[in-house]
């Protein structure tokens, strides 16, 4: 496979491509505006002034992701989960954040009740579990379920919209989504974060396979540098706090 | 008492009248041409015997039985079991295209009369052979000629047994080869004694087959008589006028 | 091309893709025998001169020729259940979304035809003596059917077609399994040219036949 | 649940920007099928065995497979093949073009098999060249006669773009999720956006409707 | 030598051989009806004259210019002025739809002839009011009444002064009443002395307007004779049998 030289055609290019999709608050797409903002975004328009390029955001869905990657209409994937599978066809940086999988439900579910706490419990006959497509959520759950029957949807509104119709009793994915939901429908909207946690995967940066390791390194480096001085962390509290009021 | 009798039938179509109390007898060994002008009624004379239009006014009986009665509001009575004793050709032969020759015969027998598959089959057949179209049986429509699909949608009329034969223009799309065919067939049926109303354009085939001949115009009979004296001594000018018009061309 | 092509892992899934593609046909025979019957009845509903009547079918028809297949189903599958109350499942809304939906295209191929079918069949069937029910079943109907046809059939490609829709909400099809699948094997490239090519496979002789009985039928129905 | 739509006032002009993304691609795309279809049609009925198989196998193509992967492959794949770079705006404008072009040269097809042979002939009796057969006779003709196909056929390419919004595209359909995903209200965003098509497409119908029944009174003779 | 001359014209469909080896002549004087039973080619014959067919051999001339000249293998040689020195009227009317009657008459004579608008529309318009259709000008074809679309169809042909006129039943599809309006049309161009051919069914107008009639019978002329004695004593039993199977009726 060739080799590319991707900071050297980015630097001549003078733009950094960035796939993004939404996940709030890694990635918020505002609709009065359709501008992005979001900590990962944070993190790369750091990073693309340390090489002194600008960054370009590309629009895309979690299911073309990959996609996208690797038919080149960008440089980078952010907010990719880290997984084995995955890395088989894709390079990553070094995870800059850890997630979990929370599980949404409507509080007036009989199906579920409070004494229900880890994933097992929800793995059970008459269950239908809810998970974006192709995105972490369900490649961590999946494997993992027994009994419940898993719904595979589009996107985080499908997820819900699955929720609030019965379609499914639980939507699996990153808690902070659900967090949003459960902020903005009090009514109904809750979430159970299980202990045991069900997967503990690191977000990180996705690039294509034919990006040398020496070029994944100067993206591993940068951020090796954020979190240890723990602006990342700072990023996300801020993000987040935005997301919120 | 006539055979057909209609009494003050009145047609309108919507503010436009066609026949204000219009009368017409006819005898059961009648057959009968109308002839006139385009637009003077003749087609939605033997529509509304049919029973396709709703009249306004007046009756129309056959063999004494008035099974059709016009309502000045609202719809028209009509005895369907009569109706079913007239038989329509119409100009345009109406063959059904996606039944063959025997399926557009035996249609009505089966579906509307209940007549077994063999039997209307069998009974098909005997009256294809009478108009020569025994090996036609099997084709479609549009595999035939114009005067073919014509003697067909004869037959098909004659499947019901009908008590009366109603033939408007039924040779007039046709190419003047074809007509013949066809005025044969219906010349055949003539002699067998089945009592028809015949409109045509065609003068000579009118007075070959006719036994009483009616010259009507604008909704009323101007003139009936035997066709000798229609066509050879007419009484009323307009009779005149109009055959002297139409035979002209041909002088 | 800076793209290795792999298509190992591909042909390992093939099984998988071929199980798609039969609900992909379940799918679309389904939805065709309800288009068939129900735009047939759709469009003889729409020939009443009954406004009570009319007027729903209108609605009906209008709503699911004038918003995307993708909002319909998206709808009916969400929607529905928290409107009115019920729970049916992924495939049988999904079926009945697209049947409904083809059932409004075909009403009005159907009304095309019957409009195309000379009005002096009327007549002759009422000189025949048949009744109202008897006209539309042995006259009206069949050569709505011969007349309509090659956009009743272009119509049930497209079904075919659109049925991809279904995979969004979560009906394991064609398109599911090789979304599934590219999510797996992280393959996206192989998995829906793959799949694209299959569709292909299917439509491509089915429309060729439609060419060819729309060839048959006009001749049949020449007069 | 309780219902909600009032909070969407507050995304009207969002709502308008999205249709209005949608309306300048479907436009661009329509414009471009228009030609692109008119040629293929001219080409589905060439002698040319090689041209007429090859227009054949690319019109049953893109109407015979998902428009979703059609969307998919030309985002993703073409690239690949072309080695070259294309804005997303272009790439829905190829695909959906591509796809238009497909449905319209059906539409011109059937438009130009029902002229009638006679027309030519009429056309050789008053010694009339090919050029001016072609433009003066038989293209007007094609073209009164399949307006309302072609009508129908912006309908259909309006709501199919919808998918667009599955590639990323911000589209009416993706500022629709958009903002359920920011207020987490997704029926009543549904709800409204199907709403906004269906104005937009119901009179689109209806005027096909209409000029069906004005247009073809006069051009069938 | 002879105005029109059609030398041993061979014409087939595929396998199907409609004449082999045709003559017939005409003098610009003339007004030649070809009658025959249907089949027999008489549509085919204006067909090749006017070019309309590829010829497999044999010549047709125009004032001794053999303009057509048949190939067995290949495409028969036309050429083209000559070509348009003759004019066609058809069954059907085949007027362009999306025209008005002025845009009928006008496309050819601006398009081929390279006439001036104001001066096409100005010849337009007298010819026209010629055929008493003056008023109809703007009206598009799907207006006019068959007669009508008839005689703007004749007018239509001779917006380029032809030198010869072709018309094949050209009042066949017309209703009966409709008929006479397009025969005196007709009538009124033969006294113009303009050179006609005229296939026709309808054996009255044939007797008015020609100066010969052919018939002819499996792509062969059995007889042709001027009116009187072709109608009146023909000369071939096939004729005889022709005419009387067509005249029969109006005994
Ligand atoms: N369905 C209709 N609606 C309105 N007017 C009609 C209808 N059918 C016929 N008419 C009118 O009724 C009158 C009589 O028509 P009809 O068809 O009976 O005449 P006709 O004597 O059969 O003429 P033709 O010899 O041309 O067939 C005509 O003026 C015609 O325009
Ligand atoms: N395009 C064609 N292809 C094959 N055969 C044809 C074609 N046109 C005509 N024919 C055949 O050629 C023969 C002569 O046809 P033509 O139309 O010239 O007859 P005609 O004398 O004009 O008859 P009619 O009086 O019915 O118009 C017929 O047998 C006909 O079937
Ligand atoms: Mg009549
Ligand atoms: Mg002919």
């Amino acid at each position: 496979q060739e080799r590319e030289a991707l900071w050297q055609d980015v630097q001549e290019r003078g733009t950094l491509r960035v796939g993004v999709a939404e996940a709030p608050p890694l990635m918020v797409r505002n609709p009065a505006t359709g501008e992005w903002s979001g900590y990962f975004i944070d993190v790369m328009d750091g990073f693309a002034a340390s090489i002194d390029v600008e960054v370009d955001l590309v629009e895309t869905t979690w299911g073309n992701m990959v996609a996208g990657l690797q038919a080149g209409r960008w440089d980078i994937s952010s907010a990719l989960n880290r997984n084995p599978q995955r890395a088989l066809a894709l390079n990553y940086s070094i995870p800059i954040w850890s997630y979990e999988i929370g599980l949404l439900y409507d509080v007036n579910n009989p199906l579920i009740t409070s004494d229900m706490t880890a994933l097992e419990d929800f793995d059970v006959e008459g269950m239908t579990i809810a998970v974006m497509q192709g995105a972490s959520g369900d490649l961590a759950i999946s494997p993992q379920i027994e009994h419940a029957r898993l719904l595979r949807l589009d996107g985080a509104n499908e997820g819900r919209l699955a929720v609030i119709s019965r379609r499914a009793d639980v939507f699996a994915t990153d808690s902070d989504i659900h967090r949003i939901t459960v902020a903005q429908n009090p009514d109904w909207a809750a979430q159970v974060l299980p202990s045991p946690a069900i997967s503990k995967q690191g977000i990180a940066f996705g690039l294509r396979n034919s990006v040398p390791l020496e070029d994944i390194q100067v993206l591993d480096i940068y951020l090796e540098e954020q979190l240890a001085t723990g602006a990342v962390q700072r990023l996300y509290e801020a993000a987040a706090a935005a997301m919120v009021e | 008492m006539a055979f057909v009798e209609i009494n003050n039938l009145i047609k309108r179509y919507g503010s436009l009248t066609i026949f204000d109390g219009f009368d017409l007898t006819m005898s059961s060994t009648d057959r009968l041409v109308l002839i006139g002008p385009s637009g003077c009624g003749k087609s939605t004379l033997l529509r509304c015997m049919m029973g396709l239009e709703d009249i306004a006014g007046g009756t129309i009986s056959l063999g004494g039985d008035p099974y059709i009665t016009g309502a000045e509001r609202g719809k028209m009575t009509l005895d369907k079991t009569v109706q079913k004793e007239v038989g329509m050709v119409f100009q345009h032969y109406t063959l059904f295209p996606h039944l063959s020759v025997l399926g557009n015969l035996c249609l009505a027998p089966m579906r509307s009369r209940g007549m077994g598959k063999s039997d209307a089959q069998d009974k098909a057949m005997e009256l294809l052979k009478r108009f020569g179209l025994g090996d036609r049986a099997k084709f479609y429509p549009s595999q035939l000629s114009g005067g073919q699909k014509q003697r067909v949608a004869i037959a098909r009329a004659l499947m019901l047994d009908p008590k009366l034969m109603l033939f408007d223009e039924v040779t007039s799309a046709l190419d003047p080869e074809l007509v013949k065919e066809v005025e044969q067939t219906m010349m055949e049926l003539a002699e067998a004694g089945m009592p028809m109303m015949i409109v045509t354009h065609d003068m000579h085939f009118a007075r070959n087959i006719a036994t009483q001949v009616v010259f009507q115009e604008r909704g009323k009979v101007i003139e009936a008589a035997a066709p000798n004296d229609l066509f050879g001594n007419p009484k009323q000018d307009r009779t005149r006028d109009f055959l002297k018009n139409v035979l002209n061309i041909e002088g | 091309m800076n793209y290795d092509f792999s298509w190992f892992h591909v042909e390992r899934a093939f099984p998988t893709l071929l199980e798609g593609l039969w609900v992909t046909l379940e799918l679309t025979l389904w939805a065709n025998i309800i288009g068939l019957v129900l735009g047939f009845i759709v469009a003889i509903g729409m020939m009443s001169k009954i406004k009570v009547i009319t007027w729903p079918l209108t609605l009906y028809i209008e709503f699911f020729r004038c918003t995307p297949a993708l909002i319909q189903l998206v709808w009916f599958f969400f929607c529905v259940p928290i409107l009115f109350n019920v729970w049916w499942s992924a495939q049988f809304m999904g079926l009945l979304a697209l049947g409904l939906n083809l059932a409004a295209f075909n009403s009005e191929a159907y009304r095309a035809a019957i409009q195309a079918i000379p009005e002096s069949h009327t007549d002759a069937s009422t000189a025949l003596g048949l009744n109202g029910l008897q006209r539309i079943f042995f006259v009206i109907l069949p050569q709505a059917l011969l007349l309509a046809m090659p956009v009743l059939i272009t119509n049930g490609i497209g079904i075919f077609q659109q049925s991809a829709l279904v995979a969004l909400i979560s009906v394991e099809d064609l398109m599911y399994q090789g979304r599934y699948l590219s999510s797996q094997t992280f393959r996206p490239i192989e998995t829906l040219t793959l799949v694209a090519l299959m569709y292909f496979a299917v439509s491509f002789p089915v429309s060729l036949t439609v060419t060819y009985l729309e060839r048959r039928t006009k001749r049949l129905l020449a007069t | 649940m309780a219902l909600d739509f009032a909070f969407l006032l507050d995304f009207r002009w969002v709502l308008l920007k999205g249709l209005w993304t949608t309306l300048q691609f479907v436009t661009l795309a329509l414009v471009i099928g228009l030609v692109w279809g008119f040629v293929l049609s001219l080409f589905r009925t060439s002698s040319n065995w090689v041209i007429y198989s090859l227009s054949t196998i690319y019109v049953e193509f893109f109407r015979g497979t998902p428009v979703l992967i059609q969307l998919f492959w030309i985002f993703f794949c073409l690239p690949l093949f072309l080695d070259v770079n294309l804005s997303d705006f272009t790439s829905v404008v190829i695909a959906l073009s591509l796809y238009s072009g497909a449905i319209t040269s059906e539409s011109f097809r059937a438009a130009l098999k029902s002229i009638e042979s006679s027309q030519h002939d009429a056309c050789i009796a008053l010694g009339l060249p090919p050029t001016v057969r072609t433009l003066f006779v038989i293209l007007p003709q094609a073209v009164l006669r399949a307006i309302p196909n072609l009508l129908s056929n912006v309908v259909s390419l309006f709501k199919e773009s919808a998918l667009v919004s599955a590639v990323g595209m911000a589209d009416l359909m993706y500022v629709g999720q958009n903002i359920a995903n920011n207020v987490a209200r997704p029926v009543e965003i549904l709800t409204a956006v199907a709403l906004i098509y269906f104005a937009i497409g119901f009179p689109l119908t209806r005027a096909v409707s209409f000029v069906e029944a004005r247009l073809l009174k006069v051009v069938k003779a």
